[in-house]
């Protein structure tokens, strides 16, 4: 039987400790001079967004590392971090209409940095439903593996055509949507502090969950401990009981 | 909406969806380990 | 890349060419379904032609983009596991046979661009210009959405949600193709340079054809 | 059989999914060896046909096939040296028998008018421009056979070579088994029909259970 997976406390803790910390920080820095305390949106968003780029990175890494060292324990980083990125895409995107809506009074401003995050959203949402189609976890492996290096070797491509078309189609504003220039040092200390705070938060879901991978597994394997028939062993010989 | 409205629609989303997120996480991992037949 | 190597791709290209023109999936169902989607826009927004004529070309590579995939996708590109069988007991080399059928691929869907392009010129009016250019547009997306439906389709391979999932897989890829295939005619509409476009595209090709030819063997084991 | 097994399995498991078809089975095929492979349905015979064809990963044990360990990449170079005849014909429906054979050949860059003297040779040559989708499914079975004559194959798999065969074609079947064998390769056919079987098998296994006995 495999080790006892312990069930570890410290992610829930942790990942409360440092959003508080980041929480208190984004409230007593100080308002923007143009934004007011619109900026403090700033403190979530742009932690959300680095954590969905970190957690695609990883799923790169554990893709690569399972075709070359074909052991599962790389899929299931890989799985765990992909499906961590997709809900911290998706909370970037949601927290971008909300900071679109209160700065320039629209849900969706097509800003470069957002319309990325959100086609990243959609390759990724791909790689989920492409795992949940396959049940035999090496093919599953297998093709979540390719899927996982062509959607992250795609990112670069993906960005400079948006960037580029971005920059075609660039408003004259003040300010650019993508954010504020930084003004005071508070700001940025909070803004530090706020990615170290999803860091934490990231890691601890990434523990959690491979966590639960492991006990999905072995209650994947306890079904089919020694005494699980063959599947041949499904088929036994006719009996046709009172046949003419 | 005022600008507190948004921040505070901003942060509820973020820490709401995160709880939701760890909540969904750790109840699944209570439920396979009763199924397991362990204690936590 | 032994001349074995290409001579079973052009075996393979061959055996996909010849089962779809057997089969007219790609004539009868993709193209009228790309054409039909063409007529259906302007009764959705309004048959102004000045309207017509500028959202026409940005139109057309979309439905290219989302319907154009359906060519690699078809039944006459997904192979059965007895038909693969047979196959990989013939030798044949996974690499080879990805790139055999991208190469398919790629042919019905240049024939597909220039049917439906057809159909969007008359009903969008959309200027011809810039030929050369134009062309070489047309064929690198042939080429880069033909190598994403193949690779896509090879990831997919056989799965329960099997061809659905394709497209869904490809959609957000081609978005640097489909930036490049729109701002590249703008570029030529405006008299820009559109190098830096091509070269966009050009690189999708690259990179798609390159992870395909190097994951065709763990494709294949699953 | 002193020579070294073209074929040798050992402790090997198969699991697809959650379901373990094989388990640790041990089998060795000689040179020249007509091996008769029995079993109720569901046995796992195709899985076994497939596992020695080296297109399977074994799960648990190792084996060769050939001379290439089933693990390695090794396994992609032997694969021409194997024929496999399954239960579900590996040609395609919209070409005809003609052109399903052309294009093995162009695979297995063999000369292509061997697809016209293996056609005609398994009795077809009348048929070569019919579409196989129009075909019979025995006559879909001999264009196998034709394919397998093409190509010069070291280990033959048959699943269920008699079934859907008429007299003469089934001649033609024992014909290639006994020319193969005696050529040095091995045959493994796997078969309901014990009768016909034992009596071209130098040695016949039944698989029950997922294991040999």
């Amino acid at each position: 039987m495999t080790a006892q997976t312990r069930t570890r406390r410290w992610p829930w803790a942790a990942s409360a400790l440092s959003l508080l910390g980041a929480f208190t920080l984004a409230m007593v820095s100080p308002a923007d001079s143009v934004q007011g305390d619109l900026v403090r949106i700033m403190y979530v968003h742009v932690p959300a967004a680095w954590l969905a780029y970190l957690a695609f990175a990883v799923t790169f890494v554990g893709s690569i590392a399972y075709l070359v060292a074909r052991r599962l324990s790389w899929d299931r980083i890989a799985a765990a971090s992909a499906e961590i990125g997709v809900y911290f895409t998706g909370l970037t995107i949601a927290l971008g209409m909300i900071w679109g809506k209160s700065t320039w009074g629209v849900w969706w401003t097509w800003d470069a940095r957002l319309t990325l995050t959100a086609i990243m959203f959609f390759v990724y949402l791909g790689y989920l439903a492409l795992r949940r189609t396959t049940d035999d976890p090496i093919a599953r492996a297998n093709r979540a593996a390719v899927l996982g290096i062509v959607g992250a070797v795609q990112i670069p491509l993906v960005h400079f055509s948006v960037v580029w078309w971005r920059g075609l189609h660039q408003p004259p504003s003040i300010i650019r949507p993508d954010g504020p220039a930084i003004q005071d040092s508070m700001m940025l200390v909070a803004l530090f502090v706020g990615v170290v705070a999803f860091t934490v938060v990231y890691v601890s879901l990434m523990v959690k969950r491979i966590e639960l991978m492991h006990l999905d597994d072995r209650l994947d394997a306890a079904e089919r401990a020694g005494d699980q028939p063959v599947a041949g062993e499904a088929v036994t010989a006719p009996n046709l009981g009172g046949s003419a | 909406m005022s600008h507190w409205g948004w921040v505070a629609l901003a942060y509820g989303v973020t820490y709401g969806s995160l709880a939701a997120f760890a909540a969904s996480i750790a109840i699944r991992i209570r439920k396979t380990r009763t199924t397991l037949g362990e204690n936590q | 890349m032994t001349s074995g190597f290409w001579h079973q791709v052009r075996a393979v290209a061959d055996r996909d060419l010849l089962r779809e023109r057997r089969r007219g999936d790609v004539l009868w169902i993709t193209i009228p379904f790309g054409a039909i989607a063409l007529l259906l826009v302007p009764l959705a927004v309004g048959t102004d032609a000045a309207l017509l004529r500028e959202i026409g070309p940005g139109l057309y590579w979309v439905i290219v983009m989302l319907f154009g995939v359906l060519v690699a996708v078809g039944k006459a590109s997904s192979d059965t596991v007895p038909q693969q069988d047979a196959s990989l007991l013939l030798g044949l080399d996974p690499a080879a046979g990805f790139v055999g059928r991208a190469a398919a691929a790629t042919l019905l869907l240049l024939i597909f661009e220039v049917v439906v392009g057809v159909v969007a010129v008359g009903l969008y009016d959309i200027s011809i210009i810039g030929v050369p250019w134009l062309i070489l547009t047309v064929l690198i997306v042939a080429a880069g959405l033909a190598l994403l439906g193949t690779l896509t389709g090879s990831i997919v391979n056989s799965t329960s949600a099997g061809t659905a999932l394709v497209p869904l897989l490809v959609a957000p890829l081609s978005v640097p193709l489909l930036l490049g295939a729109t701002q590249a005619y703008e570029g030529l509409r405006l008299g820009h340079s559109i190098l830096s476009w091509v070269l966009l595209m050009v690189a999708v090709v690259l990179v798609v054809a390159i992870i395909g030819v190097l994951t065709a063997r763990p494709l294949q084991e699953s | 059989m002193t020579a070294t097994p073209l074929v040798a399995l050992s402790g090997v498991g198969v699991r697809i999914g959650s379901t373990q078809i094989l388990r640790d089975v041990d089998l060795q095929i000689g040179a020249g060896e007509v091996l008769g492979l029995f079993g109720p349905n569901g046995a796992g015979k195709t899985t076994m046909l497939r596992l020695i064809a080296t297109l399977i990963r074994p799960a648990q044990g190792e084996g060769t096939v050939l001379g290439a360990d089933l693990a390695s990449s090794d396994r992609y170079d032997v694969r021409r040296r194997i024929g496999m005849i399954g239960h579900v014909p590996g040609i395609y429906p919209e070409l005809t028998l003609g052109e399903n054979l052309r294009y093995a050949a162009r695979v297995a860059q063999v000369p292509t008018k061997r697809a016209r003297e293996s056609l005609a040779a398994v009795g077809l040559s009348g048929a070569a421009d019919r579409k196989a989708g129009a075909s019979s499914h025995g006559m879909q079975r001999r264009t196998e056979f034709a394919r397998e004559l093409m190509i010069d194959r070291s280990l033959l798999l048959l699943d269920e070579p008699h079934s859907a065969l008429d007299q003469d074609a089934v001649d033609l079947v024992e014909g290639l088994i006994e020319r193969k064998a005696a050529g040095g390769g091995s045959v493994v056919i796997v078969s309901h029909d014990r009768a016909r079987v034992k009596a071209i098998a130098h040695r016949t296994v039944e698989l029950d259970g997922g294991t040999l006995s």
